[in-house]
């Protein structure tokens, strides 16, 4: 992106100030980008922003409260810091947003599905929406719209939610958009017998390694998670599914109001389960419900932890 | 007067102590007949009801659930039902995604007095679980 | 942990529908219970005795009693658990009479159903824990809510008692109904003879804060610490200076003003006091009927006003006190006579209320005492009584009775005679309901020495006909039609609940039936009591009740406070939310939802922030503890592991069932 | 204006021959306010009194006839003048409605079965309800002030409340409201639903008598001009038996009994041939000439201000 060199001298100028500031690097390989905790001026150097860098940095700053952050972040990434400002669990004198407009993003699955075994893969580059990628064998010229995770194809964003400083190249376009959220119109379809079978059988494949949980930006309790303490205990060590659901349902209520959708969970998911689609579901009916989208205003109430004496669209059943 | 004949399906209850726990009590002493499958957990308030605990329920093996409290601006608490309302029609509009059928879940609200109307929703929800029959099984 | 379990025969209550003997034998496999028999009734002497002797012969720590709801017996087995010995709260109830024996016809299916409970309460029970009660401070003052007879008997009772009272009362005057009665049954002693004194007393009471034309805007705290918000509408006079002379009545241009005290049978001023009696005597303007407020200019009788007390600009004020226990004797309200069309109330001026006779009769009244139809003011001759008008009847949602009707109707005819010898009156009833001391004898004499013609059966249609209205009806003892040309028409209208009481209950977090009243704690063994610790009740707001009712109700709810207060602190529930400092990540969302403001973020050692319970002020409602989100405070006694072994024991064998298949 | 108004007309028996003149003046005032009225092709008796005292299916199977022509009409509304018509269609629908066994007995009886999506109401009713009553204030040219009416709507249009389901059971006002929106004086009439002594009026004539007589008494004690109805039974019973009336009870009423279609069909200026008034057993002529002069006095009154 034009506006790395940019953004760099504003992180350079910006750093005295702060402890720590988080961003990309480049990874171990040539298709991952890996977060980078910069302090001194030549880990500012090493920053990258492509379409490679698709963790939500966001995550790490509740277990920062108390620094002074700075934190590149894309426009969807904001409205995770925007969720955590709302709940107190993050301070906004302590934290200082460099929002870059984001260049998009690549599912590394989606990839995997286009060009086979990825530790194969020796360059990769990015020109507009077009993605090259070498392999010893060949170089394919790819679509970056057809390698866009699923959550960059269910809402867009234009704006940040906030921003101290902002970082837009000349004529650069949103890559998200809003289409169809494929994955629920294909539950929808189904018959309760069929999605019970869906569901069954994708978290039956679950090895309970905590993954989602672990990235999940809105998930504060961390080391105190239910799902690993007998005191209360909600899920035992047991390996059927029943408790593999139950966590999948204690993760997705907890979210309940609170899921910014930034889609780590399912990014971090080594068995590929769709558990996006759940909280996708609850936002939704949180936004018929509460007319309420999660994130997006930072003095807002979240809608379970408020309420009106005449629901306007709870119709209650008559009995 | 067991809704449905045959054998008895499994319906886990949560009912606040001050009004629907007092209504059931009424319709207790009121010797007003119901089916037999509710089996009642007592709760200081619907404040107290966890949706967690509507599928810990479900996933353990009950065929339905019935959430009942104070009606609303009656809370003994002021606002644990308040809260409740939103977090169970949430929850209750979750199941069908799962693959469990909405009806399995219902909340309502019974107070202390309303002894026939405890009575008419035992035997309406019991009747519409049996309709619904057994819950989907866990075992391929 | 060994728990022992006793299951309740309950004499035939439900032995009758429960093999109590093999429910008793299924719980000795129940994990950890080291006891388990049957009882004959556990909760009389013997049966708490052989608790007492079990948990000492097998070393129990945990009880479980099985019969009857917990609402009625839970405070006897845990007194009977403490004599054994254990914490109080080691012990778990099973319902298996209101919610298994008395509902289900099936005794197999009943004792399957009781079995899985009594599991339920075990596997509740092994998280229990002991908790210790605090003890707080309380504040001995009482709120007394509505200033009619059983408010001023409870008011008069708690400050002869040496508490202090705050007196609340809606209108300007306290003395409510029964300051505008004429007489009262059954001894025909003149109403405000007997109850002037005691409206006296009040306002002499060295104890007793008056507010009058105030109502209760808000109520928040607990038992032994209330604090109250109260609304002092504006009367437009400052009571401070205003002696209770009448001149601003007298001289008050606006004559058309709705007189309440007179039920609107005749107008009285803008600015009035509404009976010579009245306590305070004080005046009030009605703005709605003012020159002044309506026109923006009068003043007359700011003019006239030796005192000067009169104040355009009043506004409504707020005053808090705090007290510890609060009484509400906010009485009934009439039912409206104009929802019987066929009756034509609120059509035809001859049609009144009760009430409005009583006004008629009285000797203060408008009439100065003589009967007079509104309509041309001409003696009747022949009054029509018509019975059960909002009462028993299920077409206007009333199905109850109101219990004092008949024998008010019953009165009047008597009084009627005595104003107008040559007088007939009729009653049309459906039943005469005179169950009280000399109260049937009473209606008797009203037949036989007043000649008053009761008439069994309804009456379908009131019309004016020429001069005076025709009452047809039935006669269900003749089977036979009726039509009496009358000249007054009175409709014993029915009590109902006061307006604005459920608005009341909810400030004051109280339960109310369908129709408005006011639920007491146990319609047997506790009928003062409500289910929210120091809130009490007096006087026809739990119910219809006639004036020696009310007085004995506002008595022992008098004696329900001193019992209170006998104590200088009262020991909080330990049920109560707490807080595991471990867990807990200081996000502060239970301090949001908390409807009593009992959490508060402190700061742990280290300096996080940490969620705090206060103890007493905490209600035990539990909301906290699903908002949390890693569970890390915890309602004691409803802990989510206890929960969690609830619903674990009941669909333990679904879940086994389930992977049979 | 509102879109045209059209609906199944059921004329009733007695439409045809002792109410002829109710018949008439209703078709002329629909006529008149753009109502349309498709009359049931082959209609039947609707199987009022005599069949529903012998046979509940029976009765019921004649009125589904009705109503299942109706239906072949592709109307969606039936609307009747006559009361007992009224409730004995709405009995019938009613009933098969609570009790589909019953629907199912009925059809058996019929060649093309009732499916019992009609509604039916009175020609009151889709008058007020669905015309209004400004719109037919509107059509009015000869307003009848002056003329002091009582209105008596008989026992059975709004009764039983739960089948009728139409204006208050005790105080029904439809007609008040009608009536004064021609202009009348419409008078607080308290018995406007007791029952007339209705077909008492061939078995037990006293009965007609007293209870007739006592609806006639509260008129005349009101000081009404006349009374409008909309009951060809009750008009019979207090028209033809007037004079009978009298004689029973020793007084001497001189009551015009009118159809409330009569009267619209007056202040609409529509023709005798339309109102048929001379069908009247107590003539009108006195009650419109009292009429009359009220409003010549006007007039004059009215002229005088001007004047000045």
């Amino acid at each position: 992106m034009k506006y790395v060199a940019e953004l760099k001298a504003k992180i350079r100028e910006k750093l005295p100030e702060l402890d720590v500031v988080i961003g990309w690097k480049q990874g171990f390989d040539p298709v991952h980008a890996s977060p980078a905790f910069m302090t001194t001026p030549e880990e500012i150097e090493q920053l990258v922003v492509n379409p490679l860098c698709v963790q939500n940095l966001a995550t790490y700053l509740p277990g920062l409260k108390g620094k002074k952050v700075g934190i590149v972040a894309r426009e969807c990434d904001t409205r995770s810091i925007g969720e955590l400002l709302q709940e107190s669990l993050i301070e906004r004198e302590e934290l200082t947003v460099f929002s870059v407009k984001c260049p998009g993003a690549v599912d590394l699955v989606k990839l995997r599905q286009q060009v086979g075994d990825l530790g194969r893969v020796r360059s990769i580059s990015f020109d507009g929406p077009r993605v090259t990628v070498e392999t010893p064998d060949e170089s394919s010229s790819l679509d970056l719209g057809e390698l866009l995770p699923g959550k960059c194809r269910v809402m867009a964003y234009d704006e940040p939610v906030l921003a101290d400083f902002r970082f837009v190249d000349p004529d650069q376009d949103t890559v998200c958009r809003e289409e169809a959220d494929t994955d629920l119109v294909a539950l929808e379809q189904m018959d309760l017998d069929e999605r019970f079978a869906y569901w069954r059988g994708h978290l039956d494949r679950c090895i309970r390694c905590y993954a989602c949980r672990n990235v999940c930006p809105m998930c504060v309790c961390q080391d105190q998670c239910i799902a690993d303490t007998r005191d209360p205990h909600w899920l035992s060590a047991e390996t059927d599914v029943r408790q593999k659901w139950m966590f999948q349902l204690i993760h997705a209520m907890h979210l309940a109001g609170r899921c910014t959708e930034c889609g780590e969970c399912e990014r971090a998911c080594p068995m590929d389960i769709p558990i996006l689609t759940i909280r996708r579901k609850l936002n939704r009916e949180i936004h018929e419900l509460f007319g309420y989208t999660s994130g997006m205003d930072v003095d807002a109430v979240p809608p379970l932890l408020t309420f009106q004496p005449e629901e306007k669209s709870i119709t209650e059943r008559e009995w | 007067m067991s809704a449905g004949n045959g054998r008895e399906l499994r319906i886990v209850g949560f009912l606040c102590n001050w009004c629907s726990y007092g209504g059931a009590d009424t319709a207790g002493v009121s010797r007003l007949g119901q089916p037999t499958d509710l089996r009642i957990i007592r709760l200081p308030c619907t404040g107290r009801m966890d949706p967690l605990f509507m599928f810990k329920a479900l996933l353990s093996g009950a065929d339905g659930v019935l959430v009942s409290g104070c009606h609303p601006r009656d809370c003994h608490y002021s606002e644990g039902n308040f809260y409740a309302r939103r977090r169970l029609e949430l929850a209750k509009r979750l199941l069908p995604t799962l693959g469990f059928d909405s009806g399995r879940f219902e909340y309502t609200w019974v107070s202390a007095s309303e002894g026939k109307r405890w009575q008419q929703v035992v035997t309406a929800f019991t009747e519409q679980i049996h309709t619904l029959g057994p819950g989907p099984k866990f075992s391929h | 942990m060994k728990i022992g379990v006793f299951v309740c025969h309950c004499g035939s209550n439900i032995a009758g529908t429960v093999d109590v003997a093999g429910v008793a034998q299924a719980a000795k496999n129940f994990p950890e219970v080291a006891f388990a028999t049957d009882l004959l009734y556990s909760c009389s002497e013997p049966g708490q005795e052989a608790i007492v002797q079990a948990v000492q012969e097998h070393d129990l720590d945990g009880v479980v009693v099985a019969a009857c709801t917990p609402r009625m017996h839970e405070p006897t087995f845990r007194r009977a658990v403490e004599r054994a010995g254990l914490n109080r709260y080691m012990f778990e109830m099973a319902n298996i009479r209101e919610h298994c024996s008395w509902v289900g016809k099936d005794k197999d299916a009943n004792t399957r159903k009781a079995s899985d409970l009594v599991l339920q309460a075990v596997e509740k029970l092994r998280f229990d824990r002991p908790l210790q009660a605090k003890s707080f401070d309380i504040n001995k003052r009482v709120l007394v809510v509505g200033g009619g007879v059983a408010g001023i008997q409870a008011a008069l009772d708690c400050a002869d008692g040496g508490l202090e009272v705050v007196l609340l009362e809606k209108t300007s005057t306290i003395g409510g109904k029964m300051a505008k009665l004429d007489k009262t049954f059954p001894t025909v002693d003149c109403s405000s003879c007997i109850l002037g004194p005691k409206m006296v007393d009040v306002s002499m009471h060295p104890n007793i804060t008056l507010y009058a034309y105030a109502e209760l805007e808000s109520v928040e705290g607990y038992v032994g610490n209330f604090e109250v918000s109260v609304k002092k509408k504006a009367t437009y006079v400052d009571w401070d200076k205003c002696t209770g002379c009448g001149l601003c009545m007298e001289k008050c241009p606006s004559k058309k003003a709705y007189d309440a005290f007179n039920e609107g049978i005749a107008p009285t001023r803008a600015i009035n006091i509404p009976f010579p009696q009245a306590i305070p005597k004080r005046a009030v303007i009605d703005p709605t009927y003012c020159r002044q407020f309506i026109k923006g200019k009068c003043g007359v009788c700011a003019k006239v006003c030796p005192t000067e007390a009169i104040d355009y600009e009043m506004q409504d004020s707020f005053v808090q006190e705090k007290v510890g226990a609060v009484i509400t004797a906010t009485g009934y309200d009439l039912f409206d006579y104009r929802k019987y069309g066929e009756y034509g109330g609120g059509r035809y001026p001859d049609v009144i209320t009760s009430m409005q006779y009583e006004r008629l009769l009285n000797a203060s009244g408008p009439t100065g005492g003589h009967i007079q139809r509104p309509s041309d003011g001409r003696e009747p001759k022949k009054v029509v009584f018509i019975q059960c008008v909002g009462s028993r009847d299920k077409s206007v949602d009333r199905p109850y009775c109101s219990g004092f009707c008949c024998m008010y109707t019953a009165k009047q005819t008597i009084l009627t005679k005595d104003h107008i010898p040559d007088s007939q009156s009729y009653v049309f009833y459906m039943d005469i309901r005179a169950p009280g001391k000399m109260y049937d004898e009473f209606t008797r004499r009203a037949m036989e020495e007043y000649g008053a013609q009761y008439i069994r059966g309804r009456v379908s249609q009131v019309y004016p006909y020429k001069d005076s209205l025709i009452v047809r009806g039935v006669d269900t003892l003749l089977g036979s039609q009726v039509e009496i040309e009358a000249d007054l028409v009175v409709l014993a209208v029915g009590a109902e609940a006061s307006r604005g009481a459920s608005e009341l209950a909810e400030k004051l977090r109280i339960s109310y039936d369908a129709y408005g009243f006011y639920m007491e704690s146990h319609p047997k063994l506790r009928p003062v009591e409500t289910n929210t610790a120091g809130v009490y009740l007096a006087g026809a707001c739990q119910g219809s009740k006639d004036i020696p009712a009310s007085v004995g109700q506002g008595s022992a709810a008098a004696a329900k406070v001193l019992a209170l207060f006998s104590k200088d602190q009262l020991e909080s529930d330990p049920q109560v939310a707490l807080v595991s400092q471990a867990r807990c990540v200081g996000c502060g969302k239970c301090v949001q939802t908390c409807p009593f403001g009992a959490i508060q973020l402190a700061e742990d050692r280290a300096g996080n922030p940490k969620a705090e319970v206060i103890e007493t002020v905490c209600q035990g409602c539990g909301l906290c503890t699903v908002t949390c989100p890693q569970s890390a405070i915890q309602l004691q006694h409803f802990t989510d592991n206890q929960i969690l072994a609830e619903v674990n024991a009941l669909c333990q064998q679904a879940m086994e069932e389930s992977f049979e298949s | 204006m509102s879109p045209e108004l059209s609906y199944a007309y059921y004329p009733g028996c007695s439409g045809l021959s002792t109410s002829k003149d109710y018949e008439i003046s209703t078709r002329a005032v629909c006529r008149a306010l753009g109502i349309k009225l498709q009359e049931i092709p082959d209609w039947s008796c609707c199987g009022s009194t005599p069949a529903h005292t012998v046979d509940h299916v029976f009765s019921a199977a004649l009125s589904a006839r009705n109503l299942s022509l109706a239906e072949q009409m592709g109307s969606d509304t039936v609307i009747t003048p006559c009361p007992s018509c009224l409730t004995n269609l709405k009995v019938a629908a009613h009933r098969m409605e609570q009790e589909p066994a019953f629907q199912q007995e009925v059809n058996r009886h019929l060649q093309e079965p009732c499916v019992n999506t009609v509604q039916v109401k009175s020609v009151l009713q889709a008058l007020i309800q669905d015309l209004g009553p400004e719109a037919i204030a509107k059509q009015v040219e000869k307003p009848l002030s002056g003329l002091k009416i009582a209105p008596y709507y008989g026992c059975i249009m709004n009764r039983p409340p739960e089948v009728m389901d139409f204006d208050d059971p005790e105080n029904p006002v439809a007609m008040d409201e009608i009536l004064r929106g021609l202009g009348a004086e419409v008078l607080p009439y308290p018995l406007k639903v007791e029952c007339c002594g209705a077909s008492y009026g061939v078995a037990r004539k006293d009965v007609v008598m007293q209870l007739s007589g006592k609806l006639l008494d509260l008129a005349d004690s009101l000081g009404a001009d006349a009374i409008a109805t909309a009951c060809p039974l009750c008009q019979m019973n207090l028209d033809l038996r007037q004079d009978q009336i009298n004689a029973a009870l020793k007084r001497s009423f001189r009551l015009p009994v009118f159809y409330y279609t009569q009267l619209m069909g007056l202040a609409f200026g529509l023709e005798e041939k339309d109102l048929l008034l001379n069908k009247l057993n107590v003539p009108a002529g006195p009650a419109l000439a009292k009429m009359q002069q009220a409003a010549e006095a006007a007039a004059e009154q009215d002229a005088q201000t001007k004047e000045q």
